[in-house]
């Protein structure tokens, strides 16, 4: 598969969009509105005028003042826009309407969407979205697009482990088995291959289909130990340790019996039916010196493999970060609170540990005040949904990011968060469900996902044409790039 | 792990449609009756189940969808459509927000902790309890397991006055009269409701919960009566200093009773307790600015218990000025009387705006023992904060003929939730006895600080 | 209402007086500022004082639990002549021990002096601590240390007389006023000179009577290099190996250990409610002035212990409080007593892990005490060990090694000494059989210092009989049995009878003494050179010497087994290595030729690889190796001389059914860990995460495990002879097939997922059953102690051997006791039969014989399988609680 | 006997509370029940009759004037099957009008009340079925 943008468009019939377009009966299916129209809203379908794809109209205003509104120019008066009532409904304070229905569009396309929506921020009232960019008035200097680079590297220890650089500064979340079905998994690790970085395992084993993506894999080694092999280790380049996920801090979790499928069974090596439970700490690891003898474990199994550890963002996140590097890690994995994942109790999601806004320059902080900054790789995830939240980080101390709820949206994920419940994900995406599963093809899953990597890296490159920088890394802890709207 | 230890929930249906959140529009007329129509296809059978009820005037596809989209986006017609149920949006008040309500009918109905994917969907912070996040354990410290009671995570407090040390005979045995002690397996008391109406239903429902968990529940005179005698172990009468009958017959058989604060509060503990020296004596004290001193000369003269009231929102009672939210006059009073070296010696109590699972561990990092909880009773019992009560007008969902199995079986569900809950957070924490939570700030981090120190730092000076 | 009794208790006369100092020199209340994951703490008593050198070896050994950045040890009960006092003055006197931070600042030495010391106290003499001259020569210490006055002083007594007056301290027991006027002094002292400096100057070591403390920025041995302290003798020493979180330290003050009054305490884990701990002690007028919970600790043992004279059982109640089951198992009357201490004192127990070494002196019961104290989740590693004898020793430590190096180090050194203990064990936190502490008290008897072990309830735990110990240092001469035994031995030997051989030797080594025994184990050692075959045999013979249980007369086993494995080591070490030439079987290898290393040739099979100097961890552990062995063709091992390295085993990968590894020595944690199909024997304990996520394979420990053995396995065979620690077992999925002989500390087989154990799936079988010294087998009192067996298990089974049916439902959460059958008798039965092979323990003579009457499988076995758990039926069914963003 | 009015709202009237409505009709003139809809187009003929059927005299649905309901029809569509229900109920001999639709701006208090006290005087007339 070759790697370009290609407009993959929504497996649905009606992509939600911003406003409603309504042909009245009064139409003619004169089609003057095809021709009226930029964004293709309109189209025929044999004699008769299709359904209007209404989330790619604009609104109103612009089409008024470009002179290209369709309601005006209708001479049967057969049209009607309004805004869409129904994106009242949808999304949330994290994840609003605008971020939803950009985030599909960017996976569709690959590019920003012509409509009028925030894609940039949500509407949380803090941490990232009270951040902005400060931008020189004038660039200090004009960047070629092509020479911008947005790679960063994962081995800074300089040790005798893999050398390994990504293209794009982010990789992707864990993802089970089992949580996720089968071409969800293929689907994003594929493009992470083409995008030259990482999937990610997940912690419910390592099936087979994934072999193929062995050099872009990264395993993980979570408390429940599932399908952990020596093997599995020996596979891979990167081996994640998930002592925490921000979704669930110092949270447990168990996967009910009925979900306990032959094919989950087996990858697990466990028995179908019978419930699994994964602890809420790793038992191995009471201590910062139980936990460098659990990284010296894994690189006794395989030398070379670099160690990310997966921590989450507890009030003393620092210490943790430093005793991470200190056992041995090259990468310390931030996963702030407000993170998605299959299912946690609600409880948990809201009240456990800090947003990762904090974490992340409170780790930068101290890791530059013990001196090993630049010994280390630091990556947040948990609450990173577009690409400004990727710059943003990095401007707040991070190296890169970890993606993975955006990346469920550009499979049309609607956040229904109903991930768990019944047979599973009703959209095809998190579930094992076979015949729910089917809704999602690989190479309409991966182009997705693709596309929207593509839209992000391309603001990213924006914005460092914009300040006027030659390299992602030159933003890093660059927090004299970022306002805050609550400070002057 | 002993059984002992567990409480049980019975899942309890409630006994009116509940107000859903969804609203699904369906332009039925437009359809073409496919064969494979989405409505068909629904994951949750929203539609087939689909009824309504015209007592309430309630839809059941709005609490039973899920806001998949998938009808929505698939109907060749496109003949759906969907937005929020304007009920929902009306539903309590500013405090007791509609979300509030739905979690708390979710505990009611299943006793489970209610769960969701693709992770959290709130504002970045809030006011008052919403200011403060608790910690977790990692790697310097392990998390504790308690959940399902995989391992045991102690949540009983002991109610009453502490010693500040023990003394000992030469063979061991402790020397002095220990005070009298009232245990309740869970942090949480069962207050005086704020208003609703207050049937026998409703009281026997909270009697029958407390007796099966093993807590307690306040009963002021006026709505005491002989029906509730057999619950008397679980009873804490609620009573004003003036004209305290130590005769009464609310006073009969109880462990623990409470006065209403009054300056001469402490003659009336002193009568009380020389009639019956093994009854734990409470004083309630209204949360103001006040409190601070009252609680330190009270706990100086060696009041066993003081429970802090603050209103039903969780504010403090002051005229004029923006009133401090519980959390924050809570942890003042704790910490003053931390200074003045009682804090060990008394049970602190409180109560106002305890709406959800999580307030109670937060309250008690606050420096509470416990916590005394009243709206959310009521709202298990299917109340939806409609105060209509209040105005003297019927109940929508006639609380006044609540039956008492029914109302207890709801109400030890979410006690349930709650004690699950508790034990998670506490586990996330890494502790193993909730009285070890207690002002225990160090596993906490509040809003204000993580603000100051981090953006505060870096933007505030620009 | 309030108690208005005039006449103030001695405790509450000691609060009220702390309460005015406070107000005198107001403490800096702050957070927890030294944040810390976890160390390496060790110590030992000996009934004969002994130099620091010892503490030096198992300090080293524990250098990957601390990272250099922080070191300490104390000491108590010293000889006076090496400090230049009388025994009088060692006795009366208070040792101060102040460090001087900067040792250029002559200005803050004065200022301390004339502040805190000449005023008030009279000092019969003092002294700057000796130290190398410069610290550079010592590697490994990057900063300087402090300079350490030492002042042996009592406090003046018109200063005392004033005090007393002024506190009304008129009716204190003698000297505790004058240790409240030391730990004022202190406090002040550290206030003035420490806490509420930015800058630190000067801070109090230790100011008991005979007892020290010393620490550096730097690991904990190089104390006793830097303080010159090898020759330096002391009845108790612990040592303490930091690994702060924080990078950049300068001077040791957050260091362990820290002290009290008379004590000094390391800790070894971190406080989850170190803030309300602080809340307690500050209502009680005790400030932590280092914000580390270490120093809360022995702030709150001061003051249970000095203030409010508890008793220290129930000081360790109010530490550790005894819950669930084990609070039910308790005697009501000590139940009572434990409620109103929990009541009480709930607010300062400390939560989280933590496990304390507490050296102390205690000079109005003169004598000196080692305790060790877990929590009561024993979330950190301990492991006690005894030693009877004509001088006895116990030792406390979070990792075996460390207990192997101080007795290596003092047997080199006093041949009274051996390198093999009588007793390991591990205390069970909060429980009611030994509440997971030990002490060891050493106080004369009979005019000679003699050291003694009990638990927190005060039963002793004794070495049994009166065996003599051996003279390690005596030639050996031909002893005159000769003749018959050399023709017994040859015999055995030509015919590779190794069985026969253990047999005749085992029943004759009670009748044999040392020095026969002795010359029959260099006899085989001798023979063992003559060839493959015979070297076979030989290293058979005592192996299974050094593995099984027998009679050893009046000899001590512990010295035996130091024979036995001396022997082996031998002849391991004779083999030869890849720089000679060789046509036979075995190859040596060691750390200095590991680059030597190549593909087997000819002959060549079994590598003998001496692993002592290998790193534990990283590129240059032996566990690499192996591996590089493995695949450049070698499949049989012979490991030995461990000192705690780790991950034997590891790293082979997939299928590896071929390979066998036999491991000698102190081996370290991760050992099997993923192994996939090899074969493992450990010929003596093992340590912690053994076989995590093992997959297949055989696994024979001959001794007891530590914590989460086989954490997250999918299969594999295993046998331990004795027991498992915490957690073994958890979570662990596919078909485990598990011997433990013993018993497990706690949760075990928690989340077992093991399926259906009669299709395929996996179990647990707990014989519940002890090896004494002489061989023979008997049941513990339970065969599982804990509170929680296959907690939220849903697969699997348990097998316990439980005739007298001790085991009850409130220990289960999650499983049910079924009815044992034929169809389980027949799955347990070929696992018994091995187990039977490899330690001896007969299925007829031992398993099924109750109250010496034999009995049919049901009637000794009981099972435990899952149920499911209605928490874990089906998914909730749940209305949605989302949250709308527009509300 | 008061009469019982069921009033069904569009969500833009979701200010409108019984509080509101029991100052234009007096609580002893008739028993007010306000069911707030998220458009006017979700009642469904199904609601009409059943509330009918439990005992409403009159029902009243209250929309947004044509040309302005969010959904576009929503109003059009109520009104619609008000004609349909009304006809059903007709059919059945129970009256031909105890079902109203009222379009008003949102924010009309004065057209609410005058729609209001119309259908209370109305219900009066026919009175309960």
């Amino acid at each position: 598969m070759k790697a370009e943008i290609k407009r993959t468009a929504s497996r649905f019939r009606h992509t939600i969009g911003k406003y409603r377009v309504q042909r009245g009966k009064q139409c003619k299916s004169c089609a003057g509105c095809v021709v009226t129209c930029p964004h293709g809203v309109h189209f025929k379908a044999g004699t008769r005028m299709g359904t209007p794809r209404d989330y790619l109209c604009v609104g109103p205003e612009v089409c008024r003042s470009k002179n290209c509104f369709c309601v005006e120019k209708c001479p049967n008066s057969a049209l009607n826009v309004v805004i869409n009532p129904q994106i009242k409904a949808l999304g949330d304070f994290r994840w609003t309407a605008d971020l939803l229905m950009s985030t599909w569009y960017q996976a569709e396309t690959g590019r920003l969407p012509d409509v009028d929506m925030e894609y940039r921020t949500g509407n949380s009232g803090g941490g990232f979205d009270k951040l902005r960019f400060r931008f020189p008035e004038k660039p200090p200097q004009v960047i070629p697009a092509e020479d911008i680079d947005t790679s960063i590297e994962l081995n800074k220890r300089g040790d005798k482990s893999h050398r390994i650089t990504i293209g794009i500064p982010l990789y992707q979340g864990g993802m089970s088995f089992g949580s996720v079905s089968d071409s969800t998994m293929v689907s994003r690790a594929r493009a992470a291959m083409l995008w030259d970085t990482f999937g990610c395992t997940g912690e419910g084993g390592y099936p087979e289909f994934l072999y193929p993506f062995d050099r872009q894999m990264i395993t993980q080694v979570a408390t429940g130990l599932f399908g952990v092999k020596e093997e599995t280790i020996q596979r891979v380049r990167i081996v994640e340790f998930k002592y925490a996920q921000g979704a669930k801090p110092g949270l447990g979790g168990h996967l009910l019996g009925d979900k306990v499928t032959e094919r989950v069974a087996k990858m697990r090596e466990a028995v179908q039916g019978s419930a699994l439970f994964s602890p809420f700490p790793f038992h191995s690891v009471y201590s910062v010196e139980d936990h460098k003898k659990h990284v010296d474990w894994i690189k006794a199994i395989n030398p070379k493999v670099l160690v990310s550890v997966k921590v989450s963002t507890p009030a003393d996140v620092d210490m943790v970060a430093i005793g991470s590097y200190y056992a041995g890690a090259h990468i310390v994995h931030l996963d702030g609170s407000y993170g998605g994942t299959g299912a946690a109790p609600d409880i948990a999601k809201k009240n456990i540990a800090m947003p990762i806004e904090y974490a992340i320059p409170k780790v930068h902080r101290f890791l530059v005040e013990e001196g090993v900054r630049d010994k280390v790789t630091l990556i947040a995830s948990g609450g990173i949904r577009t690409a400004h939240d990727v710059l943003k980080a990095i401007a707040l101390g991070a190296d890169g990011v970890v993606e993975g709820t955006a990346g469920m949206v550009a499979l049309e994920c609607t956040r229904c968060s109903s991930c768990e419940s019944g047979r599973g994900c009703p959209r095809g995406i998190a579930t094992t469900d076979p015949e729910l599963a089917e809704f999602i093809t690989v190479d309409w899953g991966a182009q997705r996902v693709y596309n929207l990597y593509a839209s992000w890296r391309s603001q990213i490159v924006g914005v460092l044409q914009q300040l006027g920088m030659r390299s992602i890394r030159e933003l890093v802890g660059r927090t004299d790039c970022l306002r805050h709207l609550d400070y002057n | 792990m002993p059984k002992k230890y567990h409480i049980k929930p019975t899942p309890t249906a409630p006994r009116f449609m509940p107000v859903g959140r969804s609203g699904i529009i369906d332009w039925e007329e437009d359809c073409l009756k496919c064969t494979t129509c989405v409505k068909k296809r629904c994951l949750y059978d929203v539609y087939k189940n689909r009824a309504y009820d015209s007592q309430t005037l309630e839809d059941s596809i709005d609490y039973q969808c899920k806001n998949c989209f998938s009808c929505i986006q698939n109907c060749p017609r496109g003949v759906l459509s969907k937005t929020i149920n304007p009920e929902f949006l009306r539903m309590g008040d500013a405090y007791w927000k509609p979300d509030i309500i739905h979690n708390t009918w979710f505990q009611a109905e299943t006793g489970k902790i209610p769960v969701s994917g693709a992770g959290y969907r709130g504002p970045f912070s809030g006011p008052g309890f919403d200011a403060m996040w608790t910690d977790m354990s990692e790697i310097v410290r392990p998390t504790r397991d308690g959940i399902h009671g995989r391992e045991y995570i102690s949540t009983g407090i002991d109610v009453g006055r502490k010693q500040r040390y023990l003394k000992f005979d030469a063979s061991g045995n402790v020397l002095l009269e220990m005070p009298p002690l009232v245990e309740i397996p869970l942090p949480v008391i069962f207050n005086v409701l704020p208003f609703g109406n207050l049937g026998q239903g409703i009281l026997l429902s909270m009697a029958e919960a407390a007796r099966q968990i093993g807590s307690l529940m306040y009963v002021t005179p006026a709505t005491y009566g002989a029906f509730l005698k057999p619950f008397k172990d679980h009873l804490i009468p609620l009573l004003p200093v003036e004209g305290l009958d130590l005769d009464a017959e609310i006073l009969e058989g109880v462990k623990m009773v409470e006065l209403l604060y009054a300056p001469d509060v402490l003659a009336c503990i002193q009568q009380l307790k020389l009639r019956s020296p093994q009854l734990v004596v409470s004083v309630r004290l209204p949360l103001d600015p006040k409190a601070r001193t009252i609680a330190a000369d009270l706990a100086h003269a060696g009041v066993e218990v003081i429970h802090l009231f603050a209103d039903y929102r969780g504010n403090e009672f002051v005229e004029g000025d923006a009133p401090r939210f519980v959390k924050d006059a809570l942890r003042e009073i704790h910490l003053h009387l931390v200074n003045v070296s009682v804090r060990d010696q008394i049970t602190l109590i409180v109560s106002g705006g305890i709406a959800l699972a999580e307030h109670l561990p937060k309250a008690i990092i606050c420096g509470a023992d416990g916590a005394a909880v009243d709206l959310p009773l009521l709202i298990a019992l299917e109340c939806r904060v409609c105060k209509r009560c209040v105005a003297g007008k019927s109940c929508p969902v006639s609380l006044q003929n609540i039956d008492p199995e029914y109302g207890g079986k709801r109400l030890v569900n979410l006690m349930c939730s709650w004690w699950s809950q508790l034990i998670e957070l506490m586990g996330a924490m890494g502790i193993r006895d909730v009285r070890r939570v207690r002002g225990e700030a160090g596993r906490a981090m509040f809003f204000e600080d993580l603000e100051r120190d981090t953006f505060g730092a870096l933007f505030s000076n620009r | 209402m309030r108690s208005t009794s005039k006449a103030l208790s001695a405790a509450e006369k000691i609060l009220a007086s702390r309460e005015r100092m406070i107000a005198q020199y107001p403490p800096l209340s702050g957070v927890k500022v030294e944040e810390e994951g976890g160390c390496g703490v060790t110590g030992f008593a000996c009934s004969i004082p002994v130099g620091g050198k010892h503490i030096f070896e198992p300090s080293r050994q524990m250098h990957n639990r601390g990272n250099g950045k922080g070191g300490g040890i104390a000491a108590v009960g010293f000889v006076p002549e090496a400090l230049g006092v009388s025994q009088e003055i060692l006795d009366s006197h208070y040792m101060l021990q102040i460090a001087l931070i900067d040792p250029e600042d002559q200005a803050a030495a004065k200022a301390v002096e004339s502040e805190f010391i000449h005023p008030w106290l009279d000092i019969a003499r003092s002294e700057k601590i000796p130290t190398v001259a410069d610290y550079r020569d010592i590697p490994g210490l990057d900063v300087r240390p402090p300079d350490v006055m030492r002042y042996f002083v009592r406090v003046k007594k018109d200063v005392l007389k004033d005090f007393t007056v002024k506190n009304h301290f008129e009716n204190l027991k003698p000297g505790r006023a004058e240790d409240e006027f030391m730990s004022q002094n202190a406090f002040k002292l550290n206030t003035r000179f420490y806490s509420t400096l930015g800058d630190k100057k000067a801070f109090v070591m230790s100011h008991g009577k005979n007892m020290m403390i010393l620490k550096i920025v730097g690991y904990a041995e190089l104390v006793a290099s830097y303080y010159q302290l090898e020759e330096f003798k002391s009845h108790i020493w612990i040592a303490h190996q930091r690994y702060p979180t924080k990078g950049r330290v300068w001077h040791p003050g957050g260091a362990h250990p820290f002290s009290g009054m008379h004590e000094a305490l390391v800790h070894n884990g971190d406080f989850a409610n170190y803030h309300s701990v602080c809340e307690y002690l500050k209502q009680q007028n005790f400030f932590p002035l280092f914000h580390t919970d270490t120093e809360a600790s022995v702030l709150m043992l001061d003051l249970l212990n000095r203030v409010h004279e508890y008793p220290l059982e129930y000081i360790i109640e109010a530490l550790a409080p005894t819950t669930e089951a084990d609070f039910d198992q308790l005697p009501s009357d000590k139940q009572k007593i434990y409620r109103a201490i929990q009541a009480a004192h709930i607010h300062g127990s400390p939560d989280g892990p933590w496990f304390f070494i507490i050296a102390r002196n205690d000079p109005y019961q003169k004598m000196f005490q080692l305790i060790g104290i877990t929590d009561t989740a024993m979330l950190r590693p301990q492991v006690f060990a005894l030693q009877d004898g004509e001088v006895q020793i116990g030792l406390v430590c979070s990792e075996k090694q460390a207990i192997d190096a101080t007795l290596d180090s003092l047997a080199k050194e006093d041949p009274r000494f051996c390198p093999v203990c009588d007793r390991y064990w591990n205390a069970r936190g909060g429980s009611h059989t030994d509440g997971g502490t030990f002490v060891f008290t050493v106080k004369p008897e009979n005019g000679v210092m003699r050291l003694s072990c009990s638990d927190k309830f005060g039963n002793v735990k004794a070495i049994s009989g009166n065996q003599k110990i051996c003279d390690a240092t005596a030639p050996i001469s031909v002893p005159s049995q000769e003749a018959e035994i050399t023709r017994t031995l040859n015999q055995l030997l030509d015919q590779c009878r190794a069985e026969e051989m253990f047999s005749y030797l085992a029943e004759n080594i009670p009748i044999w003494d040392y020095n026969t025994f002795r010359w029959v184990c260099a006899e085989i050692v001798r023979v063992a050179a003559g060839s493959d075959t015979c070297k076979a045999t030989a290293i058979e013979v005592l192996t299974l010497l050094n593995d099984r249980r027998f009679f050893t007369g009046d000899k001590k086993r512990a010295w035996v087994l130091w024979i036995i494995r001396g022997s082996l080591r031998e002849i391991f070490g004779a083999v030869p290595g890849f720089d000679r030439a060789s046509g036979g079987r075995y190859r040596y290898i060691d750390f200095k030729t590991r680059n030597l290393l190549r593909a087997p040739e000819a002959n060549e099979e079994i590598l003998v690889v001496y692993t002592r100097e290998f790193e534990p961890e990283g590129e240059d552990c032996d566990a690499r190796l192996l591996c590089e062995a493995y695949f450049l063709g070698w499949k049989r091992f012979i490991v030995y001389g461990y000192r705690g390295q780790r991950f034997t085993g590891n790293g082979f990968g997939p299928a590896t059914q071929a390979v066998r590894i036999d491991v000698y020595g102190s081996s370290g944690d991760y050992l099997a860990s993923g192994i996939d199909g090899m074969a493992i024997y450990v010929h003596g304990n093992a340590q912690d995460q053994l076989g995590q996520i093992m997959k297949d394979g055989k696994l024979a420990v001959f001794g007891d495990v530590g914590q989460t053995f086989m954490y997250g396995a999918k299969g594999g065979e295993v046998y331990v002879m004795g027991n498992a620690a915490g957690r073994p077992l958890i979570n662990a999925v596919g078909r485990p097939r598990v011997v433990i002989n013993g018993t497990a500390l706690d949760y075990l087989a928690e989340s077992f997922m093991a399926g259906d154990p009669h299709n395929g799936g996996g179990f647990v079988i707990l014989n519940g059953m002890t090896l004494s010294d002489d061989g023979s087998l008997k049941e513990l009192p339970t065969p599982y102690p804990g509170s929680n067996l296959f907690s939220l298990a849903s697969g699997g089974a348990i097998f316990a051997r439980d005739p007298h049916c001790t085991l009850i439902e409130d220990q289960l959460n999650g499983g049910e006791f079924a009815e044992f059958t034929d169809a389980d008798w027949n799955l347990i039965l070929p696992y018994l039969k091995e187990n039977e092979r490899l330690f001896g323990i007969s299925i007829e003579k031992d398993i099924l014989c109750v109250n010496g009457r034999p009995r049919k499988p049901s009637e000794v076995y009981r099972k435990v399988k899952a149920v499911p758990l209605t928490v874990l039926n089906g998914a909730p069914k749940q209305p949605n609680p989302v949250m709308a963003a527009d509300i | 006997m008061k009469p019982e009015i069921v009033i069904y709202c569009c969500a833009n009237f979701s200010a409108v509370s019984e509080e509101d409505a029991e100052k234009i009709i007096p609580e002893d003139h008739a028993v007010l029940r306000i069911s707030r809809l998220p458009c006017s187009g979700r009642t469904d003929v199904l609601y009409l009759l059943r509330s009918i059927e439990a005992g409403a005299t009159m029902t009243m649905i209250v929309g947004c004037p044509e040309g302005q309901c969010q959904f576009v029809e929503g109003n059009l569509r109520a009104r619609m099957r008000v004609r349909y229900a009304n006809r059903l109920l007709a059919e059945a001999g129970l009256g031909e009008d105890r079902i109203q639709m009222v379009n008003i701006a949102p924010g009309d208090g004065i057209a609410f009340a005058a729609a209001l006290r119309n259908v209370v005087a109305r219900a009066r007339e026919i009175g309960p079925l």
